[in-house]
């Protein structure tokens, strides 16, 4: 990691008039923190996986040969009733369908918030550049909210069902593709913006005409990216009392021995499911931003 | 018509453009010279309305355009084209398109966001591209043509809103020596049929001479020389440029060699 | 000049070219209007704002920045109490009420504010309330029986046969057989600095800096600084320690997790590469491994894991260490077939063998983006590591989960959340900060 | 054999620093009796705990009594039940309530034919699993004799949801002593009820389920004789010999800590093998 | 000292080099010549054994190199350095480092994994770097040098795996006129100084005849010419590139123009 972790050293000036020593100094220097990096990093990882082993019930060596005992305790049950699988399989369909529908609706709702603050946090497109800092705090906070606290809240209120995971994940979102976004925007080119400007076209219409068209391919690609991890995040929701398929999950693992069918079947839905959605949003992603 | 006062701009503590002052009474092509960084752009992005600047005054019709605000500012920056060295069009969509942004200001965003072009306007466009022979390019995107063409691009754009003056910020710096005389004739051309004032930054001494009625020097944000362009000397040449002695001409110069066969010949080869 | 000028068939392509970008247009926004409305005709929009319970909204709302303080007198034994939020841990001493419940001859007043005066007696209770009247409660038989001001009962009093409540901008006021109870609300986080039983409890800040310079000891056994920092850090209403351990803990999941992953998914990363792994087979069985790993999530791993290693932050670790080798793995072999050749064919031309090849090669073209791909999972894990550190007994998570979930402790919920929140901003600007410092400026991995 | 480190498992239902500071004590005297370390547990849901029993990895914990007939189905081999809790009153367990509106004229489940009744979640022993099984044992299907059977989410959704009238009936829990009016002396009427979201006058008791015994203290069976035996022995001494954390153990009043055996649960696995059939 | 016997390499159905033999017998500097396609590249990439041949010899002191397989094949390689035309380095990469990848068959792995080199191999490195006059250069990244400066890198990589051949592909091709002719010098001497033999893909007839010893033409992967510089009329040219009467050979010429004087009046103005 030496040679990328330190590159040209930005303080010290090498001493030109003899390269060999300055280059010798440099290497010895590079050397030096590469391996003060190294020596941290190895102590870090083990000191930290020490101290997490400690503190956990079980040892890891001693439950290393216990890793597929719950799986096959699983499997084998629902082996057992394998007759109920297809099913099974109908009676979650709605779940899931319930579950994309919330990952979609978020992601939508998300990806519009999101346009909107990337906007208005990009330097050199803002619209009202002093309140950059304003915005990109906004977004900060909405990205490190995790969706969990904000769907428990809303539960709270609002009773179970899809809308609190809805607006917890569009909030998550916002902040997660507000940030992808504003970078991509931050790296488009303003010479179109500026002709529009000189035409005297509205903020709006800069956006839209000379912003938008450049970097809508690689956010679309955000977006579907997105997308998946908001299918995921929808299932996981359901853990915590919102609607979909996640909660059906949630109550078959919770009641254990005798539903493991159920958690087959809609583990079955759930993992065909993210993986459809990630092999299309890659090939979509790959025509989006190569074939532009 | 055109009155200009005193108009300063700094960055940080560096005057940029160092209170100029000037008056254009007709519509003519005037040509602002000068090396790099003596503030050409500046004064005009100033005049569009790009940036603002720091102090004075310009005066279109007795009306101070630097004193607008808003929807003011934009009303009068659709009165004003600005032409760009890298044309600055939108690269994605296409040429028609490109040239139908001209009139943005006297759209709303949402008519924008539908699309919604009356008919005549694309029109319009089409007859402005014809003028400058490039209809056929009108499909396409802006960004598959060549510079030459994508400045006559924004040309058309330019002419789409209808403006009484067009500024012209190095037009031909990005172009070959063929494309750089097609456009420039081009905005001759504007100037002497249409009757648009034309204002035009140029690196070049020789495209100066050929095409203005009229040329302000410019050096360390001052102007340090307006007159015609016969008065333009080697003499005041090398004070607009700072040069000394050895000053040769041709080092500026775009002008197109008379000799270009080795090119084609070599092109030739290359294609067979 | 007229359109007739140039080619008909030109203007016709033209203007039907923007006929059909304006029918996209607009057909765009409407479909995902129309999508939108579905989704809230499927989701029962309509029944969810009927659903929506906004006093539930509006008690976390005023839980979040104030606590309530319980004034009770059980009505068999006469014994007073008060406690805030009502809890043993956060009982006044009765010789240190707070001033506004006042004690003398057996009659207990208490100050609501406003005007808002509530006693209790021998002979019952009352509640004066400016601009009503007095709302009179005396047990008859056992039985509460209630005396209004003449009029109609508005709605904030409720009076049933065993038990009379009011409810008043100024606090809360019940009466039932065993117990007559006062709610005092107040602004703040009480005893977040100090409990109660410290001798720093209540004191200004200047005050408490005095006292940590320059004061006398207030505890003879141990110097007044040493003695704030131990009773805030042991404060057990608040339990800083174990929070600041729980946030530690935490981020030592998401380290070890998204660190752990990224070295055992850059090996398996060549052998999914298709220009570093000949074997078609090879290549394509670690992919689908990847993708199955991913697909099953971390909470599942969780509970896989849970069996084996029992609950404990290893277990989480491993949890978010599986399922991230699943996305590293993906994404180092994807980053790893987007090299420049070139590099690596230079590298060729002086012998080098196959290992070095890839050392010099494509190790420093693409550490960039692995890294940077690294340290944005370590931010975006430290969220997740929350949520899994939940599921097995650990971490800032557990406790807020666990809060959230009692559902009366609402100001802790608060203070974890922004303890969560500035968490993450402070993994995610540390980050940031490590993709400036090491990959210096280049851009590194998008997406 | 030698066992090197003893692993307590605590459910949730309280804070769980709350939880973890009030069973210090009583982490200590298991590691005085044993002289070996022990680790305090408290994942977020039952199946923390129930995976663990059930890994090894966890040697004790105090469950509910539909956790552990979980464990039980699951395998009879890797819990036993040596303790309960008993109350105040010298009962050992509490009850699953029916409850309406007071307005809305209905007095018992005969009432309730037709009408919408509530239960809190499929999971919950006494929101769920014991009443169905007995109201299904008495009036039949409850989904043709109830108009609409719903699942709130949680106890006291129920109790709101009833009280806002989103539901003709429902159940929830309570341990049955005290005053109805206070929402009994312990239970999710009494939580709602101090916390302000409910007002008991307005709902009446409709129904009590049989008594639902209280969750079970349980130890691994591969755990040596003597180990059990000591943890077990120190558990039921508690309330003798250390009151206060006898308390912060049981998380509020009680009398004693009583042994008791398998048998007490063979109603709830009869109710979960019922729910399990359907 | 080195034979070519019948070297062909197929792709597919065509041809890339067909049949190609001819000996060199003392270490002298070899342009081989061609038009785009020609095979030059595929004939250097296969004598370093970048590629492997569909079939024939090339024997280095009677030793078929084109035989080796493995360890083998990389020590042949390390004997007979490449030159890319887009350099290869690694850009992120400091520069002594690069220098140093020379000898990585030399080294073993396990030495080599952690870029710990041995101080006398560092020495050697700085000592090469000097000698082509870019030693101040050695601490910063590759990718921070110009074009030349980088090609300049790339040689001193090449001298540092001590080669007995040099295999240059258009080492120049990427380079400004001014560029190319430090690196072709250095190529020069390097291969006068140290009789280190270099065989050079060009683009250009002038270059070649400017450095070459001996010239190979090639068409359509066949020699079509073989002999020294002042056999290479404009005929024989004109057989190598396929061109008709119009052939210019100005056109392949990418010499430094005689008189820059415009240019660097300009460059000093601009600078100024
Ligand atoms: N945004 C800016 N911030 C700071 N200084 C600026 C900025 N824009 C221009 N300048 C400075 O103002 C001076 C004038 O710049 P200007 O671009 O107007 O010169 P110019 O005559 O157009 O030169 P060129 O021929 O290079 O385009 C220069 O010194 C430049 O560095
Ligand atoms: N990897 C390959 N696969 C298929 N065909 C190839 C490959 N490499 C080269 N060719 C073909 O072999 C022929 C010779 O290519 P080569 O690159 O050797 O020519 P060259 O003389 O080096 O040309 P240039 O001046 O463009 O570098 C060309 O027709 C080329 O298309
Ligand atoms: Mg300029
Ligand atoms: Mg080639």
């Amino acid at each position: 990691m030496v040679d990328i972790a330190f590159g040209p050293e930005p303080g010290r000036r090498p001493d030109l008039s003899d390269p060999r020593a300055a280059y010798l100094d440099l290497l010895r220097r590079k050397r030096m923190y590469g391996g003060v990096l190294l020596v941290l990093f190895v102590g870090l990882m083990a000191s930290g996986w020490i101290l997490a082993n400690d503190r956990n019930a079980g040892g890891f060596w001693n439950g290393l040969p216990m890793l597929g005992a719950f799986p096959s305790e699983v499997l084998s049950e629902a082996w057992a009733n394998r007759a109920n699988l297809p099913g099974r399989l109908v009676e979650f369909f709605p779940s899931l369908i319930e579950t994309i529908n919330i990952a979609a609706v978020s992601t939508l709702l998300g990806a519009l918030g999101a346009v909107m603050l990337s906007l208005l946090a990009t330097r050199g497109l803002a619209r009202w550049p002093r309140a950059i800092p304003l915005f990109r705090r906004l977004m900060d906070t909405f990205r490190a909210v995790p969706e969990i606290v904000i769907a428990l809240v809303l539960i709270f209120i609002l009773g179970g069902g899809p809308v609190p995971a809805v607006i917890a994940i569009a909030v998550h979102t916002t902040g997660a593709l507000g940030k992808l976004f504003s970078e991509v925007a931050e790296n488009a080119d303003l010479k179109p913006v500026e002709g529009l400007t000189s035409v005297g076209a509205s903020w709006g219409q800069r956006m839209l005409l000379g912003v938008i068209p450049q970097v809508a391919p690689n956010w679309i690609s955000y977006a579907l990216l997105r997308f998946e991890i908001n299918v995921r995040a929808s299932a996981i929701l359901g853990f915590v009392g919102s609607g979909g398929i996640g909660h059906d999950l949630k109550l078959a693992m919770q009641w254990g021995q005798g539903r493991y069918d159920q958690v087959v079947a809609i583990f079955l839905l759930l993992f065909v499911t993210i993986v459809l959605i990630d092999r299309l949003s890659d090939r979509a992603r790959a025509r989006l931003v190569k074939g532009a | 018509m055109l009155e200009v006062k005193a108009v300063t701009r700094m960055f940080g503590a560096k005057a940029a453009v160092d209170s100029v002052s000037f008056t254009i009474d007709h519509p003519g092509f005037v040509g602002i010279i000068g090396r790099s960084g003596a503030g050409k752009s500046t004064f005009l992005r100033m005049m569009n309305r790009l940036i603002d600047a720091t102090s004075g005054e310009i005066r279109v019709d007795g009306r101070n355009v630097l004193a607008l605000r808003g929807a003011e500012a934009r009303a009068w920056q659709s009165q004003c084209a600005m032409i760009f060295q890298q044309f600055n069009l939108v690269p994605r969509m296409d040429v028609a398109s490109n040239v139908l942004h001209g009139i943005l200001n006297r759209r709303s965003t949402l008519q924008t966001m539908f699309n919604l072009w009356p008919r005549a306007d694309i029109l319009r466009a089409l007859d402005i591209l014809d003028r400058l022979g490039i209809a056929e390019q009108a499909p396409k995107r802006a960004e598959a043509l060549s510079g030459g063409q994508q400045q006559r691009v924004a040309i058309a754009r330019a002419l789409m809103q209808d403006p009484r003056i067009i500024l012209a910020d190095e037009p031909i710096a990005s172009l070959d020596p063929m494309n750089a005389q097609v456009v420039m004739d081009t905005l001759k051309r504007i100037n002497t049929e249409d009757g648009r004032m034309v204002i035009a930054n140029l690196h070049t001494l020789d495209t100066a001479r050929r095409y203005c009625d009229r040329v302000i020097g410019m050096r360390d944000g001052r102007i340090v020389f307006d007159g015609t362009p016969d008065q333009l000397s080697t003499g005041v040449a090398r004070d607009i440029y700072g040069a000394d002695e050895t000053f040769n001409e041709a080092a500026t110069s775009t002008a197109i060699p008379a000799d270009t066969t080795a090119d084609r010949t070599y092109a030739d080869i290359m294609l067979s | 000049m007229t359109a007739v000028s140039h080619a008909p068939s030109l203007a016709e392509t033209v203007t039907r070219s923007f006929d059909r970008r304006r029918r996209l247009a607009l057909a765009v926004p409407a479909l995902i209007l129309a999508y939108l409305l579905y989704a809230a005709v499927s989701f029962d929009l309509a029944g969810l704002a009927a659903r929506a319970r906004m006093d539930n909204a509006a008690i976390l709302l005023a839980d979040f920045w104030s606590h309530k303080t319980h004034v009770t007198r059980d009505n068999r034994s006469g014994a007073l109490t008060v406690a805030i939020e009502g809890e043993a841990k956060g009982t006044y001493a009765p010789d240190h009420f707070p001033d506004w419940v006042s004690v003398a001859d057996g009659i207990t007043t208490i100050d609501l504010g406003q005007g808002h005066v509530v006693t209790y007696d021998a002979t019952g209770a009352r509640y004066d309330i400016p601009g009503y009247g007095v709302v009179d409660v005396h047990p008859v038989g056992g039985k509460p029986v209630v005396t209004l001001p003449p009029g109609p009962v508005p709605d904030w009093i409720s009076v049933a046969e065993n038990k009379v409540s009011v409810t008043t901008d100024a606090g809360r006021f019940s009466y039932s057989r065993s117990k007559v109870e006062t709610f005092r609300y107040e602004p703040g986080w009480e005893q977040f600095f100090f409990t109660l039983d410290s001798p720093f409890y209540g004191r200004g800040p200047l005050e408490l800096a005095r006292l940590a310079l320059v004061g006398d000891r207030v505890d003879p056994a141990r110097s007044n600084i040493a003695g704030m920092v131990s009773d805030f850090w042991h404060n057990k209403m608040w339990h800083h320690g174990d929070v600041v351990w729980a946030l530690f803990e935490t981020v030592l999941m998401a380290f070890l997790g998204t660190m752990g992953a990224a070295l055992i998914a850059l090996p398996l990363g060549f052998l999914a590469a298709s220009n570093m792994m000949p074997v078609r087979l090879v290549r394509f069985a670690f992919r689908r491994v990847f993708d199955f790993i991913r697909g099953v999530d971390g909470l599942i791993w969780t509970i896989v894991l849970s069996r084996a290693f029992g609950p404990g932050p290893m277990t989480g670790a491993l949890a978010i260490l599986i399922t991230d080798t699943g996305s590293f793995g993906k994404l180092f072999s994807e980053a790893l077939e987007n090299i420049d050749e070139k590099q690596v064919e230079g590298i060729r031309s002086t012998g080098a063998g196959r290992l070095q090849r890839a050392r010099f090669g494509v190790i420093p073209q693409v550490t960039p983006v692995l890294l940077s791909q690294v340290l944005y999972y370590l931010e975006s894990n430290t969220r997740s590591a929350t949520v899994i550190g939940a599921i097995v007994g650990g971490g800032i998570g557990l406790l807020l989960t666990q809060a959230i979930i009692t559902q009366k402790d609402w100001e802790e919920v608060a203070y974890y959340m922004v303890l969560i929140v500035l968490m993450v901003m402070a993994m995610d600007s540390l980050s940031g900060w490590l993709r400036r410092r090491l990959i210096k400026g280049d851009a590194g991995g998008k997406s | 054999q030698e066992i090197t480190g003893f692993n307590l498992g605590i459910l949730g239902g309280e804070n769980a620093q709350d939880r973890l500071t009030s069973n210090e004590c009583y982490r200590k005297k298991i590691e005085e009796a044993l002289g070996v370390p022990v680790k305090v547990f408290t994942p977020a849901d039952y199946d923390g705990v129930i995976q663990g029993l059930l890994g090894g990895t966890l040697d004790m914990a105090w469950l509910g009594a539909s956790g552990y007939a979980k464990i039980y189905l699951t395998d009879p081999e890797a819990v036993e039940v040596k303790l309960t809790k008993q109350n105040a009153d010298g009962s050992t367990g509490y009850y699953s309530i029916g409850f309406a509106r007071a307005d809305s004229g209905i007095t018992s489940i005969d009432d309730a034919k037709g009408k919408v009744f509530a239960f809190a979640e499929p999971n919950s022993t006494s929101g769920y699993l014991v009443p169905a099984a007995e109201l299904t044992e008495k009036y039949g299907d409850l989904k043709t004799y109830f108009k609409d059977v719903k699942f709130s989410g949680g106890h006291e959704q129920t109790i709101v949801g009833v009280a806002n009238g989103d539901f003709d009936a429902g159940v929830s829990w309570a341990d049955g002593l005290g005053n109805w009016e206070d929402g009994y002396n312990s239970g999710a009427f009494r939580k709602a009820a101090d916390a302000g979201l409910v007002d008991m006058n307005n709902l009446v008791e409709i129904w009590r389920s049989t008594l639902i015994p209280e969750g079970p203290m349980v130890v691994r069976k591969a755990l040596p004789q003597d180990v059990k035996d000591k943890v077990t022995q120190l558990t039921a001494d508690l309330w003798e010999s250390d009151k206060d954390c006898a308390y912060a153990v049981a998380a509020g009043e009680a009398k004693d800590f009583i042994p008791v055996t398998h048998d007490a649960y063979l109603g709830v696995l009869a109710a979960r093998k019922l729910q399990e059939a359907q």
